[in-house]
């Protein structure tokens, strides 16, 4: 497989006129894609998988990598391609663990759902204020784990007692809620209606309907 | 009448698409469209699609409207004394200022589309699941982790084949009752998980009693809730006022008021 | 804008006799610090968000991160550190991709969207915030199905409510689609007026025109 066409640094011709300083634009290119292979790897990968998919002789593919290696110990680089498993790897070097965990800890993680919990959260953000017994009745299943969650993540709150048998409790949104999705207050929420305009607009794909403009009931 | 579009009856998105098309095609100066020739064809492409039972929005009706009116404008004789002082409106002009409008923004999607390639062409692979801690540890314990828990024993329970006891309809204030003897038995310093009280109870019915009575004895202060870590198992204690808390008469009789 | 050199080998003569980046012990450090955070970063990172987690001043941590992208750039490297969405992430570059491609796992699904999709996107892109309505007059078509399209692919988003009769909702482009079309930021795309530009060129037509001052519209 021929992958080096694309580089006009590749160019035989332009490599001839523009005589590069050290190393030649294919050898540059190769060490370009071996660099690249190896870090989008899952799996360390070997200078014979490389080989053969770049159609190149498994010993030149070998000294890059060696190169590779080479060239990102040193301490100015915080990753390494490390030699494990009979194949390459690039990671973090250990050294720096530390302040990369304090980075990644300083990031706020974001907004994650899963279907049932936004499902709920929907339910309360449009019906509130709401009890959990209603909420199970329209989503057809039990969900008390969600409105854990999302009390958990703050979006939502409680809101006294609904006036029935059993007093159950009542769910509104908050604040919080607004914030995470962009909202000033409540009426910016789409209405119901607007988003089943959305829906129905979608499928109809090419607008046909004339009379489109407010028959939705 | 010679139409561009003979081999095939085009798609279009809408009007402007069309028009837009048929200026492109025949290489019209889009600030100088020959009206009636543009209009025909327009009305052309909407008679053959409804031969061919294509059904075409209001909008392309509507565009038909508009092209005819422009036409009729043009067709008006010119005051010379009005054209000599100042340039005449084009009728033609808000259509024309339309239509670029639109085709920039044909221009700014094959652009968007241009660099969709080039971000198809390019992979990440991050790898900051190796740094993600899990959850944090600590925390005192909340109203909201015995929810937690009940909710687990709940779901467990559903799953389970049910033998609901008929008979065994405890109340709460039993319930408190039963819990309070349980822990007189339990040394001072040991705490009880609450998950194995719940699993302990023989109908759902029960587990909501245990869970209230739990909750009651917790305002109460007659019982400590207590968790090792945030998803750790929680425990109920003796709280150090839970002699005197049932050594009043009137403890046990409001709760059982509150419950009748 | 302008580039602070990390490396003091700038110097013509001691470039040459010192081929390897000579900076100190601590500079090497952060450097190595912040390619790996770039390296682990799912989103694209800001100077900001790396200056906060480190305790750096952040003038120093872009002066790093420019470096980086710099260094990067150069032919003999597969990988990319690119400014997209106002930060920095690694990605490999795009002129590999054919040898690229055989080592993904996961395979990202393409982003297929139509082109009346995209002409509405274009469009939210460069007029934002805008309501659906507005959408439906300039394209000159009905059907606002595509916004649905748009909002699931989290390209698009609501940005409140347009103080209009009927309150209409208005929409705004997300960092997602800088992400997923590798734009810095909006100012990044062309202007209007440079597609007119184009279009004038392709069809060599004379720049006499009475459409293109229509700055008010």
């Amino acid at each position: 497989m021929e992958v080096f066409e694309v580089n006009p640094a590749a160019d035989p011709a332009e490599a001839a006129t523009l005589p590069e300083p050290q190393t030649d634009g294919a050898d540059q290119r190769l060490r370009a894609v071996i660099e690249a292979i190896v870090y989008v790897a899952e799996e360390p990968v070997t200078a014979a998988q490389i080989a053969a998919a770049l159609g190149q002789p498994e010993e030149t593919i070998r000294r890059v990598l060696e190169a590779l290696a080479e060239e990102y110990d040193k301490p100015h680089h915080g990753l390494a391609v490390r030699h494990v498993a009979g194949g390459y790897k690039m990671a973090t070097k250990p050294e720096h663990h530390e302040a990369v965990r304090a980075f990644v800890k300083s990031l706020k993680p974001p907004l994650k759902l899963s279907l049932a919990a936004l499902e709920t959260l929907a339910l309360i953000a449009y019906k509130q204020p709401i009890t959990a017994p209603e909420i199970m009745e329209i989503r057809g299943v039990q969900g008390a784990g969600v409105l854990k969650t999302l009390l958990e993540r703050k979006l939502i709150t409680t809101a006294g007692r609904k006036n029935v048998v059993g007093r159950p409790i009542l769910y509104k949104t908050t604040k919080e809620f607004l914030v995470q999705f962009g909202l000033k207050d409540l009426s910016e929420l789409p209405t119901l209606k607007e988003f089943d305009e959305l829906r129905r607009l979608a499928l109809e794909e090419p607008a046909t309907d004339p009379g489109s403009g407010e028959g939705a009931a | 009448m010679s139409s561009p579009l003979n081999v095939q009856l085009e798609h279009y998105e809408g009007p402007l698409d069309l028009l837009l098309d048929l200026i492109r095609k025949q290489e019209i100066d889009i600030y100088d469209i020959p009206i009636a020739r543009i209009t025909a064809q327009y009305l052309d492409y909407m008679q053959r699609a409804a031969e061919l039972d294509i059904e075409l929005g209001a909008e392309f009706v509507y565009m038909a409207a508009t092209l005819i009116h422009i036409k009729s404008r043009m067709l008006l004789p010119r005051d010379p004394a009005l054209a000599e002082a100042e340039a005449e409106e084009d009728p033609r002009r808000e259509l024309v200022e339309r239509l670029l409008e639109h085709e920039r923004f044909k221009h700014a999607a094959e652009m968007l589309y241009q660099k969709r390639i080039i971000e198809e062409a390019v992979w990440s692979n991050p790898q900051i699941r190796q740094f993600l801690d899990e959850e944090e540890p600590g925390l005192a314990v909340t109203l909201f982790d015995l929810v937690k828990v009940l909710q687990q024993v709940l779901e467990r329970a559903r799953h389970r084949p049910v033998y609901e006891v008929a008979g065994e309809d405890v109340s709460v204030p039993e319930m408190i009752a039963r819990l309070k003897a349980l822990l007189e038995r339990t040394p001072a310093a040991e705490a009880l998980s609450v998950r194995e009280l719940f699993e302990r109870q023989p109908s759902r019915r029960a587990v909501i009693a245990m869970f209230l009575a739990i909750l009651e004895m917790a305002k109460m202060q007659a019982i400590r809730l207590v968790q090792r870590d945030l998803f750790g198992d929680i425990a109920i204690r003796r709280h150090r006022r839970f002699g005197e808390v049932f050594s009043s008469p009137e403890a046990m009789a409001a709760i059982e008021e509150g419950y009748r």
